[in-house]
């Protein structure tokens, strides 16, 4: 079965691409100067005292040995302790990932929203000021990254006129009592529409942020191939049918450019996951970026090395996601 | 009266450069009329003028074009639309993108006579079946639920010549459409839209660049340069001896494996100067 | 017709090309491969015009580029004048390839968008390692036909005829043995055809070429060439002289193919 | 035919224009920063805190853009920060350029195992979040600019590379390839003489955007205290001390904010500009 081999090739290929990201890592945060131990421990703490403490995270063995370990412990589900929390990698990445999830799909969805709205309209009135007006908002929207725009919306629309909260992830004071870590899902569920509303107010401006990059680039290329498609042959036979142009536009057009710009909303989402990081840090949001950075700051390694590594899984999820939602939609290859 | 009658066409770029310089021509129902000329000659743009699709970047800035007796540049656009959509088709250049790659073969020979024409669609698939086997396919069940790219470019271009019939229209316009076909291909695909033609007594505009298939496929033509008429003609007559000097010259021009030394000549700069001369001196008389 | 050993520049034998079928590869993994050229042998005498003709997918191009090493053969034999090129290392074929030109089909995309004409011709000069390279780009200007104060103008200021005739300086331009033209006026009106088809007839006689000429027209074939092989799904269906072969075909696909041609005349019965 | 040569180098458009401009004073105001400077950057005044700016009531006019909660002359602030900001984007930008560009062009052009090698690569580095790596790097490195600037090449370079790796293979699959290559041309020569012209509008598109980009990467590192020492002024530095007064001092996060919007769109616009500026085939 060449099919089952292939998709062996490609889940190999992925295995090498985790184990890459996982050694950089680990060799990275290994020849840190500061010693992550030293840190732990109370002033006027022994030599002997510190020993102890590498020992028992394993410190004081060779790096490739290190490695052995953990690699072995990660595939019998153990990604070690947190070196700050004193607290299993596995719960504190696990608890923090639903936010983090959420907030992304959020983001996914307003970004796809906006740009195929943006895409087709500036094609409907290609050559007019509105195209002219949507690409200079395009042309902005994507020169300028999620950071500043989440500055920017704080700015606005959290002091300015404070309509959304700009940090959290929940307000305190709503009392609600979370069964699981997806929030907004568990909301919906339980027909919380005031926690739902909640949620949003904290979700909007962050999503929102990671979202306009995104919703550019998807203007951009499905504006373009929009505007390939519009020059075959096929477009110009529906004219002489009699269509209108708008008909012509999402039913003989959109279909057609959208595979293109299916494969690249697959990388640039992994990108807007990796922006997260910093517009967690900058809304206070309790999500897996946030986390990140404190890792980092305090040298929790065994947590850093957790955390990089669910992210590459991630990313290497969304990439196989997408190629498979790719041949579902092509029929070309639907039919190969 | 004529089913198609264009009367002193003109179209401009936006920025003025006239494309098509009053041009005049008439097909009636049963006749087929080659639009012949060489690259930027206008043969196409009139049949893109006729239909509505003329390209954003130009304009239609006179003259009339009656369909079935009815000036169709005076209807308002849905209208307009409406009236082309069942009374003429199209058949196009290249087989490979005017099917769409992302839907079966069957809807898109039947979206018009349900969408435009209000046919119920069990009819109308059973119009597509009766056409698909008038243009000698094979198993036409199968072809309907197959996709464009399980095809091949003459199968493709059997299916677009059956969909262009399908609303039974008195105007067809096909535009070079062999052009991107290999020449045994050609021959068959040729022979098929005459075969239709004759038996739906249609009027074909045949836009082409090639003498030898003028030959085989119609009996008037109208031969362009720049946007102008040259010379408008029946058939035998233009064969036996090109009235206008550039038509003269195109038929040298034209390759002919059975007389190698006769054919093959290069236009000569002096007539190129000549029907250059004569364009300018037409454009003087409009304007001043 | 003398078939001593010198008198052939080219000796082709079972050539075999074969190319990834992209078409049919699957999401994951490699894609298949189609034989595109399956195992052709054949002759190229000095001074003769080659047409290599076929239907699209015939291999009639894949064969052209196979025969001056733009491509790698799976198997067989090239003999070019005395040596095997067939698998020769392209370091190796560098110092040979000024002796077999090629002249493309698509002259926008075979003309370097960022250079000026003269340069164009002159690069290929100067590589080869040519004096007087300036006297040289405008003979070779001369000889296609443009005036010299084409040589600072840029590929996307002229016309398709005119880009065409630069791609031929380019080839003349090196003097060498054999070019090979791959389907050049294919994408030209006839009255262009018809010129670039007489200068390429005339610098044959004049500077002693030996052509090859990739087409899917034989009427064009039959006008410029002395020598035809008919290509079929990567096979010689026939190997003739021009007039033998328009005269008395001998395989049924030439005769189909002669058969299509739409002649201009109305007088043409075409059964 | 009209000969067209005339249109070629056309005007450069009006964003280039502005754009430019904008970098231009800013290098003005980086070069000339100790001269222009009304007050000494790192000067505190806790009796002048959160001054506002001069057309707000209470502004005090030695203050034109007011002062941040510990007294500092927020103009002084920001055309210090302009240096750091500046420094950042030419040489980090640079550096990244060469690297990610030699890699994509090689692994465009030649192919082969280099392409194996330098895609899994970036297959890898694609699996990290940039800005975790960035912050990642800093740790390990410590701060400073030579850190900043190591860590921008380190985590961007596969932008160029990729972008680069995509353009010299459609380039490579013109005719113009194929007939340098039947000239005798070199595989090296190819790469050089033939690909890369046509490349580099695109590289010198992608250089100015990752200016940009650096002079965020740099922000970011300071937004989050991890850039150089803190009693250097920041723009990024400055947004993260705004974004906590952001109740009671707005001045102090909107002033880096404009700079640094500015700054970036310029980067990017005026790459776009240069593409078409540099491209000869007009359509």
């Amino acid at each position: 079965m060449p099919f089952v081999r292939a998709l062996l090739t490609r889940f190999a290929t992925t295995l090498v691409t985790l184990l890459g990201a996982a050694i950089i890592v680990f060799v990275v945060i290994r020849i840190v100067p500061g010693n992550p131990i030293a840190m732990m421990l109370p002033p006027g703490a022994t030599e002997a005292d510190i020993d102890r403490l590498k020992t028992l995270y394993g410190l004081d063995k060779s790096i490739p040995e290190q490695f052995w370990i953990w690699l072995v412990n990660v595939l019998q589900g153990d990604f070690g302790t947190s070196i700050t929390s004193r607290q299993p990698v596995f719960d504190l990445v696990t608890g923090r990932l639903p936010a983090t999830l959420e907030l992304s799909l959020m983001a996914l969805v307003i970004a796809i929203a906006l740009g195929g709205t943006a895409a087709l309209t500036a094609t409907l009135y290609r050559g007019t000021k509105v195209e002219g007006g949507i690409d200079v908002a395009g042309g902005v929207a994507l020169s300028l990254p999620d950071f500043l725009w989440g500055l920017a919306l704080i700015l606005v629309l959290g002091v300015v006129w404070p309509i959304f909260h700009i940090s959290g992830r929940v307000s305190p004071s709503l009392g609600f009592d979370f069964q699981s870590n997806f929030y907004l899902l568990e909301a919906l569920v339980r027909l919380r529409f005031d926690v739902v509303l909640d949620l949003l107010g904290h979700m909007l401006l962050p999503a929102i942020a990671l979202a306009i990059p995104l919703a550019a680039i998807i203007l951009q290329l499905l504006k373009q191939s929009l505007k390939e498609c519009m020059h075959d042959d096929y477009i110009t036979l529906a004219r002489t049918k009699g269509y209108s142009e708008t008909s012509i536009i999402t039913r003989d057009a959109l279909p057609n450019a959208i595979l293109p710009t299916l494969t690249l909303i697959g990388v640039q989402f992994t990108f807007l996951i990796g922006g997260t990081v910093i517009i967690e840090r900058l809304f206070s949001y309790e999500g897996l970026g946030n986390m990140a950075i404190d890792a980092v700051i305090n040298r929790d390694l065994p947590l850093i090395q957790g955390i990089v590594l669910v992210f590459a899984l991630l990313f290497t999820l969304v990439n196989l996601l997408v190629d498979m939602t790719y041949a579902a939609l092509n029929p070309r290859l639907r039919h190969a | 009266m004529s089913y198609l009658a264009i009367k002193d066409l003109t179209v401009r770029l936006k920025n003025g450069v006239p494309l098509l310089r009053k041009v005049s021509l008439e097909v009636e129902a049963g006749e087929v009329r080659a639009l012949v000329g060489e690259s930027g000659a206008g043969k196409s743009m009139i049949g893109k003028a006729v239909l509505g699709i003329l390209p954003r970047a130009a304009r239609l800035t006179g003259g009339k074009i009656l369909l079935d007796g009815e000036d169709l540049l005076t209807l308002p656009p849905k209208a307009r639309r409406e009236r082309i959509g069942a009374k003429a088709a199209l058949i196009p250049q290249d087989p490979l993108t005017a099917l769409n790659p992302s839907r079966r073969i069957g809807p898109q020979i039947i979206d018009r006579l349900v969408d435009i024409l209000g046919w119920k669609r069990p009819k109308a698939e059973a119009r597509a079946l009766e056409l698909l086997d008038e243009v000698h396919i094979q198993d036409p069940g199968r072809v309907m639920k197959s996709y464009p790219h399980e095809l091949s470019g003459g199968m493709r271009q059997r299916i677009l010549i059956a969909s262009a019939f399908a609303a039974e229209p008195k105007l067809i316009i096909a535009d070079e459409p062999t052009t991107a076909l290999d020449v045994t291909v050609q021959k068959q695909i040729l022979k098929l839209i005459r075969e239709m033609q004759e038996r739906h007594q249609t009027a074909l505009l045949f836009v082409t660049h090639d003498l030898g298939v003028v030959s085989k496929v119609s009996q008037t033509l109208t031969v362009l340069y720049a946007g102008k008429v040259i010379e408008d003609t029946n058939v035998r007559a233009f064969f036996e001896a090109p009235a206008h000097a550039y038509s003269q010259a195109l038929l040298a021009a034209t390759p002919k494996y059975t007389d190698p030394d006769g054919s093959l000549m290069p236009v000569p700069e002096s007539i190129i100067t000549a029907v250059e001369q004569e364009v300018a001196a037409f454009d003087a008389q409009l304007n001043g | 017709m003398n078939a001593a050993v010198s008198d052939q520049i080219y000796k082709v034998q079972d050539l075999r090309v074969s190319f990834p079928d992209l078409s049919k590869k699957p999401l994951f993994g490699a894609a298949p491969r189609t034989q595109v050229l399956k195992g052709l042998t054949f002759d190229v005498a000095k001074g003769d015009v080659l047409g290599i003709v076929g239907g699209s997918g015939s291999g009639k191009s894949t064969l052209g580029r196979a025969m001056i090493r733009l491509l790698d053969p799976d198997s067989g034999s090239i003999r070019f004048e005395e040596t095997e090129i067939a698998h020769l290392r392209e370091d190796d074929l560098r110092p040979l390839r000024k002796h077999f030109q090629m002249i493309f089909q698509d002259p926008m995309s075979s003309l370097n968008p960022r250079r000026q004409v003269g340069g164009i011709i002159a690069g290929p000069l100067r590589l080869q390692g040519f004096d007087n390279i300036k006297v040289r780009v405008g003979e070779a200007l001369e000889m296609v036909g443009l005036p010299k104060s084409f040589e600072t103008r840029y590929p996307h200021e002229l016309s398709g005829g005119q880009r065409q005739r630069v791609g031929i300086a380019r080839a003349i331009a090196l003097k060498p043995d054999f070019i090979l033209a791959d389907e050049i006026v294919s994408g030209l009106d006839v009255s262009s055809q018809a010129q670039v088809l007489n200068l390429l007839e005339q610098l044959v006689r004049e500077l002693g070429l030996t052509l090859a000429f990739v087409s899917h027209d034989l009427s064009v074939i039959r006008r410029l060439c002395s020598r035809i092989l008919v290509l079929h799904h990567g096979e010689i269906v026939e190997n003739a002289a021009t007039a033998e072969l328009f005269d008395n075909p001998q395989a049924a696909y030439t005769r189909t193919l002669l058969d299509a041609i739409p002649l201009p005349d109305p007088d043409q019965v075409w059964a | 035919m009209p000969d067209a040569r005339g249109q070629i180098r056309r005007l450069p458009g009006l964003r280039l224009w502005l754009s430019g401009g904008w970098l231009l004073l800013l290098v003005l105001a980086a070069i000339f920063a100790p001269m222009i400077s009304p007050h000494d950057p790192l000067e505190q005044d806790l009796f002048a805190a959160r001054l506002p700016p001069f057309w707000e009531q209470g502004a005090d006019p030695a203050y034109l853009l007011g002062t941040d909660s510990l007294g500092r002359d927020l103009l002084s602030r920001m055309l210090y920060g302009a240096r750091l900001a500046l420094t950042v984007a030419l040489v980090a930008g640079t550096l990244t350029c060469l690297v990610g560009a030699t890699l994509g062009l090689i692994a465009g052009y030649y192919r082969g195992w280099a392409d194996l090698v330098i895609s899994r690569l970036v297959d890898i580095w694609m699996a990290f979040p940039p800005v975790l790596f960035a912050i990642l790097l800093i740790a390990v490195l410590g701060t400073g600019l030579t850190s900043i600037i190591i860590a921008i090449v380190v985590i961007d370079w596969t932008r160029f590379s990729r972008v680069v790796r995509a353009e010299a293979m459609s380039q490579g699959a013109m005719d113009y390839v194929a007939s340098a290559q039947v000239a005798g041309r070199s595989r090296l020569g190819i790469a050089l003489a033939e690909i890369l012209p046509n490349v580099l509008p695109t590289i010198v598109a992608l250089l100015t955007l990752e200016m940009g980009i650096a002079v965020i990467v740099e922000a970011i590192l300071s937004f989050v205290n991890l850039s150089i020492s803190t009693d250097q002024p920041t723009w990024g530095g400055m947004i993260a001390e705004g974004r906590t007064s952001i109740y009671q001092a707005w001045w102090v996060l909107v002033f880096p904010l404009f700079a640094l919007f500015l700054t970036v769109l310029s980067f990017s616009q005026l790459g776009e500009g240069l593409k078409d500026y540099f491209d000869p085939v007009l359509r």
